[in-house]
This record gives C-alpha cells, structure tokens and sequence, in this order.
C-alpha cells in the first residue's frame, strides 16, 4: 500500500478530457483494467484479445442503455483494445460523467459486470 | 448462412467463419446439431456457448434462417 | 447521455501515470469531482475551497489505511485542490490501484464518503 | 492555547486564529464556554460543530491543555 497526498492551491491536471463536460458535471468516474504479469499462477507478458466487434459495440451500448435507465449519467466512455496488450498496459478504459458521484460510482461498477458477463471480447492467449 | 466462430470455438473448430447451405429456417436445436456434426470437438462447449443471429443474443424461440449471421459466444472475459 | 464507444487494435492513452503501476496491478480506478456551476439553485462562477491542512492530510491517510484493512489495494492518491476553483475544473481526484476492480471500486466510494464526513476541508464560497 | 477557526466559525468569530491563556487543563464544556463568552455568534453551530485537539478529533473524555492546538471543526465540505 502506497499512499501519496497533496492539498494545494494549484489546479489539478485532469487525466484527459472528460466525455461530456458542461457545467452540470460534477463527477467523473474512470476505470483503467490493465493487463497483470501473470494467468493462472504463470509469469506472462501480456494478453491477446479478440471480439466480435460490431456486436460488442452493440452489446456496450445496450448495457449503458439499459443501466443510464435507473442512474442517469451525462456521459460515458468505453474504449476496448483488441490483440495483443502488453503487461502494464491498459485493456479496457471506461469514463462516466454525472452530476454527482453516486450514479457515476453505480454506472461503472454495474457497466464493468455486465461487460464480463454479455459482451463478445475474449482473453483468447496469453504471450 | 455464415456461421462464425469465437475464442475457444474458433480454435476447436479450427476456422474463423463458414458458410452453411441452408434450405430452410431451422431452430436452434437443428443448427447445433448441423454443426456439431461438423465440428465434434465443439460438443464440451455447446452448454456454455450462446448463439448470436445478426449480432443478437438469441433465446430459445429464435428462428435461424438461411440469410442470418451466426455467431457462437463461449463464454466472454473482456476488461 | 451521450455515449462514445472505440474497440480496436489502438493502445489506450492512459489519463495518467498510476500511483503505482507493478505486474501486480489489474485495476486503477479514479474519481475527479468538479466544479458544478450551480450551488442552490443559482449560477456560480466556481467554488472556494479552505482546509485545515496538516489535520486534512492526516485525516486522509487514517481513512485510506482504514479502509484498507478490509480491502487491500496496491496504492491511492489524492490530490484536493484549494482556493478558487472555476466551474468545470477538478476540485477533488482519487486514484487507487489494486489487483482486481472490486477492491478499487470499494476503497473508491468508501473513501469520498468519509472524506464528505471527516475531512477537514470546506466549500466556504462562491464566485 | 492557540484556538483556530475555519470556514463558517472563522466567519462569525471574524478572525482564524487566537490564543487563550489557560492556567489549566479544561474540559471541552468549559473551553467551549470560554470560546462561545468571546464569540457568542457561534452559539449555533456548537451542536454541529467538531473540536480536534493537535489536529485530531476529540472525544468526550478529551482534556485540554494550555500548550494545546485546538481547532473547531464546523460540518466539511470537501470534494
């Protein structure tokens, strides 16, 4: 456990610009899934991935549809990478705005279950 | 009718996609068995593999029909 | 709601370095709250932000190591910015990285509700 | 004893900062008499409002001392 903190007067740099800001946002919640060193109890160097694209897409948005119905948020980002991704490197990036963090925080948890459960994207090799 | 294969299905069947000459919609019953007769090495799948027409998670009623695109979903491990 | 959504072969541009980022790191989840343009119902230019520093920073540290007592993560940071802060930019950012999503998610929202309890910082004005 | 306020006790006591001479030790029920006889505009925030003693929160049994850092605590705000 590391822990670092700073309380300042200088502004923070923000991640990277969020998918919706207007002046209604108030919460952007991320989640970053990276690639881990080892599978199954193995050292690795990465993971290879593969999807049914058109039907992943369809599947995401379906989700985030269908999820958006009981916690409206302003605005969500899910970003994918396909073949191989690297120990370290991101796997899956997804960004929820909202005007206050509590429907951010439920929208991301509930999108991340749903993705593992319904969406064609697969974990196929390990390199 | 393509059928296309997936992850885990895709490396018993040992192909990305084929075409099935179908003269008549079949249900999903009709549609395993045709391609596990293909495909034997499938048969450890078929009970946690779920079948896609036209990018759709089907159910038990679905009807699959000559034109449709099939796609068989083993089970998912994104993020 | 807007909705955007990329999957393909791109590595993903990560928002920013992790706190901590070893093979062992499978989830870094972020929280950034903003400044929301409105404050009771009326329109505001931004927000001022006051704290009593040296307790506010030991206040966090007692409820991340709290925390994770429960749930172990790999490394949290927060930042909190103080003085003005114009509407649209961040007041607040968490980052915390673990081996897996759920403990981050946890460690995530258990630590802004405590923080709204027991951080000495205010919101002492608009602008 | 140096006494600090923040946020809505800053603004009604009109000032962050001040030093009490204590001859002794004080329970929090007589430094809060102390503190409300000078700034008797804080009366109502004193059901809401924290007092740590050298920057931590206090308890009933907490006992103050002349050397100490207290600080009131009105309800945060943060994030």
């Amino acid at each position: 456990m590391q822990l670092q903190i700073h309380i300042g007067p200088e502004p923070i740099v923000r991640p990277q610009p969020a998918p919706v800001i207007d002046a209604g946002v108030g919460a952007l919640a991320e989640f970053t899934g990276l690639a881990r060193g080892e599978e199954n109890g193995a050292s690795i160097g990465g993971l290879i991935y593969e999807a049914y694209q058109p039907m992943a897409e369809r599947e995401i948005a379906r989700i985030v549809t269908k999820l958006c119905g009981a916690r409206p948020v302003l605005g969500v980002r899910v970003v994918h990478r396909l073949g191989r991704v690297p120990v370290g490197e991101a796997a899956i990036y997804v960004a929820v705005v909202a005007k206050h963090r509590a429907e951010a925080f439920a929208l991301l948890a509930g999108f991340m279950d749903l993705l593992k459960q319904d969406v064609p994207i697969w974990k196929t090799d390990t390199f | 009718m393509t059928v296309l294969y997936f992850a885990q299905t895709r490396r018993l069947a040992g192909l990305a996609s084929e075409t099935l000459a179908l003269s008549s919609p079949v249900n999903a019953e009709a549609l395993w068995n045709e391609i596990l007769a293909r495909h034997p090495a499938l048969a450890p799948l078929r009970s946690v593999t779920r079948l896609a027409r036209n990018g759709e998670f089907t159910t038990v009623d679905t009807v699959f029909a000559p034109g449709d695109e099939i796609a068989l979903i083993p089970p998912v491990s994104g993020g």
